[in-house]
């Protein structure tokens, strides 16, 4: 029997629209409900990161570098600071080494927790994205009486932090580890396991391991598709060495391997991870020491040459490429950074054939997106 | 009784003008939506024949079935992003023939009957009666039609049933 | 099987679900129980530290123009005016002042609240606070003027500077003179050697000026390097053009001396 | 002449009052109840005092107010706001299709056994005719979608119109069995045939009037309540069956283009029809008037049975919040699968249960 062909209606997601997290255009070609095909437009976001860091000297990129990832901002800032560490040759102290640890996993829970929460919201489960905010207000507080913004930090300075903490706030640090697993375990009950959430969430997106590779998928996308890797584990930066903590990854419990469901459960399973590691540092941390010791005077000593150093950002891999000229009061003759979420978006196009409307949404949702970044 | 006399002149003049937009209307999504109202105002003049059953299933079957299914075919086949198309009638003239002498025989047939003025009182609860009679003396015929709709159901199921399974439910 | 097992599954997490929802909902007023502050009811308080809004502490400022330099967004304007001596107070920390801070503009519009310029302020006037409450309907209304002078007395200290330099002027035209030639005979006597150590002289001492700051402000000193280094291009060219033509240096000279006073400012208040 | 006049101009007011009432105190308790659970506090700056103090532009004082007066507040501002027609759009039908929808819920009010003595029309069709009649709206929301020339829209009446076509088939069903355990189909026939303890709701099977044998009911009776309360929150638009308006997804479906009153207007044709909805679960199921408890029924306090059928309308519009605030969103085709392989073999089997119980055993 010959089958009923109906005409492709194209439908303009975004760059308004509620779940495109960010401004970003999706041209959907649809056959009903059925998407045909799936082209993300970039741009709208577009400011010019990388040209404009050609300016501006290297202490001055550090706050732009917040402007990427605005949700892992500290850990942005770190990945610059490692770039030009690097290339400068500066010992950071091991005070410094322990703040930047337990300020990037804060943040790295509070990027989750916007990841996980945003994507209960595309399902359409209102109330966990609350509560997980919840968690992530008092994220926010603490990193903010550390660093002085609640979003933007500019607190890991190349060669040092910012600002020094208190034992007080160290206590405070601890305090949410505890008030945190409680929350983390309720949201397992009330999102994770639910059989709605699962029957959305699982079965939808696959991206096998191959594929993931192929698309340079980093991050807990990777780790969804069943890929043991991790940059803190596998090629440890700073003290990460240090610390036990294990890598979740996806093992398609729910569904098959590399699905939504095992992407989001990776993000759920990183967060206590991270507890881990933030339990781990504050135990080890000395508050005796001065944090600006390594801060480089000037940049004059910034040689010439080039280097690019990766690292563990929650989104992914974040590679920072950095050609030096070296001279008087330099700034960067080229920078170039390699986002992941950029890389995982560019899978949509691949995976999207085929799939509702509505799957589209928690596609999108589950390679955790952030538009600052992929445009930069 | 002029009220209800009143009602019922409202009552047809409305099925009557949603009937003559079905036909006439350029735009098909108007003569969908005026069929419904038509539906409507046909199941407004069954309570006026005391048979509120009858109405109420006219409401359910025609305007909240078959209208909305008619509607649906329109929406899905239709060149639906253009809200500028339309459709002309190109045979006006032999349309118009055909209607003028259906109209006449209709009238002729409606003076020629010599039509009885119906005496019993209605039935009070009349889906119990219909119950009854569907399970007598119309049990063959109510039958008949339940197969033939269930045939035509599994034909639907048939046809309509994508080949490739490319969507897992 | 599955099929009952599907249903069994889905009552019991739905209802696992509503539970903890129907927890949440009872425990609402109770302690943690709500996580919204009523706001012109009840603020929060943000760290003392907390970067919400510039403040100059404009009689403190020697302006000096480092935290203009320090931003990376260009959203502070400073114009300076000479000022004689003795016409301006101490800061509190006794730091000489030397300049009329004319124009001491912070657009808050355009500020990225990164707090890079609080940093290399010498006499820590230039803060970052926790006033977070500055809505204005205006976006002209979020330029915040620090000066203190009215638009009058900015003329009259315009005018009263641009005299007093004419007076100076007079005095170094008639020093250069002596020194150029001092300078010209010296050239006679040595000409090779003049230009490299012309270099020497002005920049061998001045790193060393700026060392011992290091250790107790290394970003203010990195600031004050910039600070210096650009001065010291500025200086150069001019006195290199010096030894050609006498009438040239004579106008740049007093933008020299000011650099310098600049600069002997900010190891007076260091110390 | 003149009292058939007065008549229905009462009916009327008072219906319209219901449906605003109703309307208002839904969207109240659904902030409020939203908000507890995400343990937020919900509006609480408008009171009844501070609506009137900034109608009138006196000073607005703060203290004590829980937000009483937010929904009608924002009726008001909804009924100040620019009137917007997209320049594509299909005018007429726009403007027709609120209309349509409220009238396909504002006309199933009228069954709505309210106690044994206010009924607006007690036909002996009763719940057959809200039925029939709750099928109009549906052609509203297709009108809205079609209309407003956007696509969002175009798809969100689709699948409102989709779905709300499947699930009356358990929704009927299930409600069939009640009918034939009852033998009538008139609202009031079937509360009445509740009376008494609550053991005689048809939730728990009618023991009352059933004898010991009634208990074989009970399970039937319950699946049929369930099915009947999934397929008419499905029938709403409500979460986990909110895909037509799914804000996530189609921005906000149907609606999408409407602003200030004609938005107000679907928004209390939605409350009105979750109450109906709930309505006739707590008619049919619950009791309607009846308290359950022989001795307040017979005390003939006034108004006690309109108040007794509204509060339990309420515990069930309650649950139906507390269902939206805790699940997430079905997909289409689950929607589409709960309903053919799930709600309807249940209702099919309860329905024959129910029949033979009714042929054999009584």
């Amino acid at each position: 029997m010959e089958q009923i062909k109906t005409d492709l209606m194209t439908i303009n997601m975004g760059p308004q629209h509620p779940s495109t997290h960010g401004v970003l255009r999706l041209e959907l070609k649809t056959d009903g409900e059925i998407v045909d095909s799936c082209r993300p437009y970039l741009g709208y976001l577009h400011r010019c990161f990388e040209k404009h860091c050609e300016s501006l000297d290297y202490l001055k990129i550090v706050p732009f570098t917040d402007r990427m990832d605005y949700l892992a901002a500290m850990n942005n800032n770190w990945a610059f600071a490692l770039a030009v560490e690097k290339m400068m040759g500066i010992e950071v102290p091991e005070k410094c080494e322990y703040l930047r640890v337990i300020v990037s996993e804060l943040n790295r829970i509070a990027s989750h927790i916007i990841a996980f929460g945003t994507f209960g919201l595309d399902i359409g489960a209102f109330t966990p994205f609350l509560l997980a905010f919840n968690q992530r207000e008092l994220i926010f507080d603490l990193l903010e009486e550390a660093s002085g913004a609640r979003m933007l930090y500019n607190y890991i300075w190349v060669g040092g932090v910012a600002r020094d903490v208190t034992s007080e706030w160290l206590k405070k640090v601890k305090g949410f580890c505890e008030s945190y697993k409680p929350v983390i375990n309720e949201i397992d009950d009330l999102l994770s396991y639910n059989k709605i959430f699962v029957s959305r969430a699982a079965n939808v997106g696959i991206v096998p391991k191959d594929l993931a590779i192929d698309y340079g998928f980093t991050g807990p996308n990777l780790r969804g598709s069943g890929i043991e890797f991790d940059l803190r584990k596998d090629e440890p930066y700073s003290i990460y060495d240090k610390f036990d903590f294990d890598v979740p990854i996806g093992s398609g419990e729910e569904g098959t391997l590399g699905d939504c469901w095992d992407r989001y459960m990776c993000r759920i399973r990183e967060t206590r991870e991270s507890i881990k590691i933030i339990e781990q540092a504050l135990e080890g941390i000395s508050l005796e020491g001065d944090i600006y010791e390594a801060v480089p005077k000037n940049f004059n000593k910034m040689p010439k040459g080039e280097v690019y150093v990766r690292s563990e950002t929650p989104r992914g891999e974040m590679g920072i490429y950095i050609v030096s000229e070296g001279g008087k009061a330099p700034t960067p003759y080229r920078c170039k950074v390699r986002s992941p979420a950029f890389c995982a978006l560019s899978i949509l196009e691949k995976i999207a054939k085929g799939v509702m409307i509505s799957d589209i949404i928690v596609i999108l949702g589950s390679i955790d997106i952030v538009l600052g970044e992929v445009d930069r | 009784m002029v009220i209800a006399d009143f009602a019922f002149i409202l009552v047809a003049a409305f099925v009557l003008i949603c009937a003559c937009v079905v036909v006439f209307h350029n735009k098909i999504i108007y003569s969908a939506f005026a069929l419904l109202f038509c539906f409507f105002g046909v199941a407004g003049l069954y309570v006026f024949l005391n048979a509120e059953f009858l109405a109420g299933t006219q409401l359910l079957v025609y305007v909240g079935g078959i209208s909305v299914l008619i509607l649906f075919g329109i929406l899905l086949t239709k060149n639906i992003e253009d809200l500028t198309s339309k459709e002309v009638s190109t045979q006006k003239i032999f349309g118009g023939l055909i209607s003028v002498t259906f109209l006449g025989g209709l009238i002729y047939m409606v003076n020629s009957v010599d039509w009885k003025v119906s005496t019993p009182k209605p039935i009070e609860n009349s889906p119990v009666e219909i119950g009854k009679l569907f399970m007598s003396d119309f049990l063959i015929p109510f039958e008949i039609a339940g197969v033939l709709l269930l045939v035509a159901l599994i034909g639907a199921v048939v046809i309509g049933r994508d080949t490739d399974k490319d969507l897992e439910v | 099987m599955s099929y009952f097992g599907d249903i069994a599954k889905a009552v019991s997490t739905i209802s696992t679900g509503m539970k903890i929802t129907f927890a949440h909902f009872k425990n609402v007023g109770k302690n943690k129980g709500t996580f919204t502050t009523q706001y012109p009811k009840e603020t929060l308080t943000a760290p003392a530290f907390s970067r919400q809004q510039l403040h100059n502490n404009i009689d403190d400022c020697i302006g000096c123009k480092k935290c203009a330099m320090a931003c990376p967004v260009d959203c502070i304007d400073i114009v300076t005016v000479k000022a004689g001596a003795d016409e301006l107070s101490d800061c509190s920390d006794g730091t000489k002042r030397r300049l009329h801070l004319t124009v001491y503009d912070i657009d808050m519009a355009k500020c990225m609240f990164c707090g890079l310029c609080t940093y290399p302020c010498p006499t820590h006037c230039l803060t970052i606070n926790d006033d977070h409450n500055f809505i204005k309907f205006e976006r002209s209304e979020l330029k915040y003027k620090f000066s203190a002078y009215s638009p009058e007395d900015v003329v009259r200290i315009e005018k009263e500077a641009a005299e007093r330099e004419v007076i100076a002027k007079a005095e170094k035209a008639a020093k250069a003179k002596a020194k150029a030639e001092a300078a010209a005979k010296k050239k006679a006597a040595e000409v090779a050697k003049a230009k490299a150590e012309a270099e020497k002289v002005e920049t061998a001492p001045e790193p060393e000026k700026t060392e011992p700051k290091a250790k107790t402000e290394p970003v203010a000193k990195t600031q004050v390097e910039q600070v210096v280094e650009v001065k010291k291009e500025e200086v150069k060219l001019p006195v290199a053009e010096a030894k050609e033509n006498e009438a040239k240096a004579e106008e740049i000279k007093p933008t020299e001396d000011a650099s310098k006073e600049a600069n002997s400012d900010n190891e007076t208040k260091e110390s | 002449m003149d009292n058939i006049f007065l008549w229905i101009a009462i009916t009327l007011g008072a219906m319209v009052g219901l449906v605003s009432v109703v309307g208002i105190v839904s969207i109240y308790l659904e902030r409020k109840i939203s908000a507890f659970m995400q343990d937020r506090l919900g509006p609480m700056e408008v009171g009844f005092g501070s609506l009137v103090n900034a109608i009138a532009g006196k000073e607005v004082l703060r203290e004590g107010r829980i937000g009483l007066a937010q929904s009608l507040a924002d009726g008001l501002k909804l009924l100040q706001k620019e009137d917007i027609i997209p320049d594509g759009a299909d005018k007429f039908l726009f403007k027709l299709a609120p209309m349509i929808v409220f009238a396909g819920t504002f006309s199933t009010f009228a069954a709505l056994p309210l106690a044994e003595y206010f009924i607006p029309a007690d036909v002996n069709i009763g719940l057959f005719y809200i039925l029939a009649i709750s099928s109009f709206g549906v052609s509203g929301i297709l009108m809205a979608g079609w209309s407003s020339n956007n696509k969002w829209g175009l798809l969100g009446s689709l699948r409102s119109t989709a779905q709300m076509v499947s699930y009356e088939i358990p929704v009927g069903v299930s409600l069939v069995s009640i009918v034939m355990l009852t033998g009538t189909l008139s609202m009031k026939g079937i509360v009445v045939a509740q009376e008494g303890w609550f053991w005689n709701w048809h939730l728990f099977g009618a023991v009352g009037h059933h004898g010991l044998i009634g208990f074989v009911l009970l399970p039937m009776m319950v699946i049929n309540f369930i099915a009947y309360f999934i397929g008419s929150l499905a029938e709403t638009n409500r979460a986990p069956f909110d895909i037509p308006e799914a804000e996530s997804e189609l921005v906000a479906g149907y609606h999408t283009e409407y602003t200030g009153m004609r938005f107000a207007i679907f928004f209390l044709a939605e409350y009105g029809a979750i109450f109906v909805g709930n309505a006739i679960a707590v008619a049919l199921f619950l009791g309607g008037w009846y308290s359950g408890i022989p001795a307040i029924d017979q005390a003939n306090i006034p108004g006690i049975a309109p108040l007794v059928f509204i509060l339990k309308t309420f515990v069930l519009i309650f649950v139906v919040m507390w269902i939206r605030w805790t699940l997430p969103r079905l997909r289409v085709d689950q929607l589409m699968t709960l309903c053919w392989k799930y709600l309807i073999p249940f209702t099919l089997f309860t329905f024959f249960s129910v029949a033979i119980y009714k042929v054999f055993i009584v």
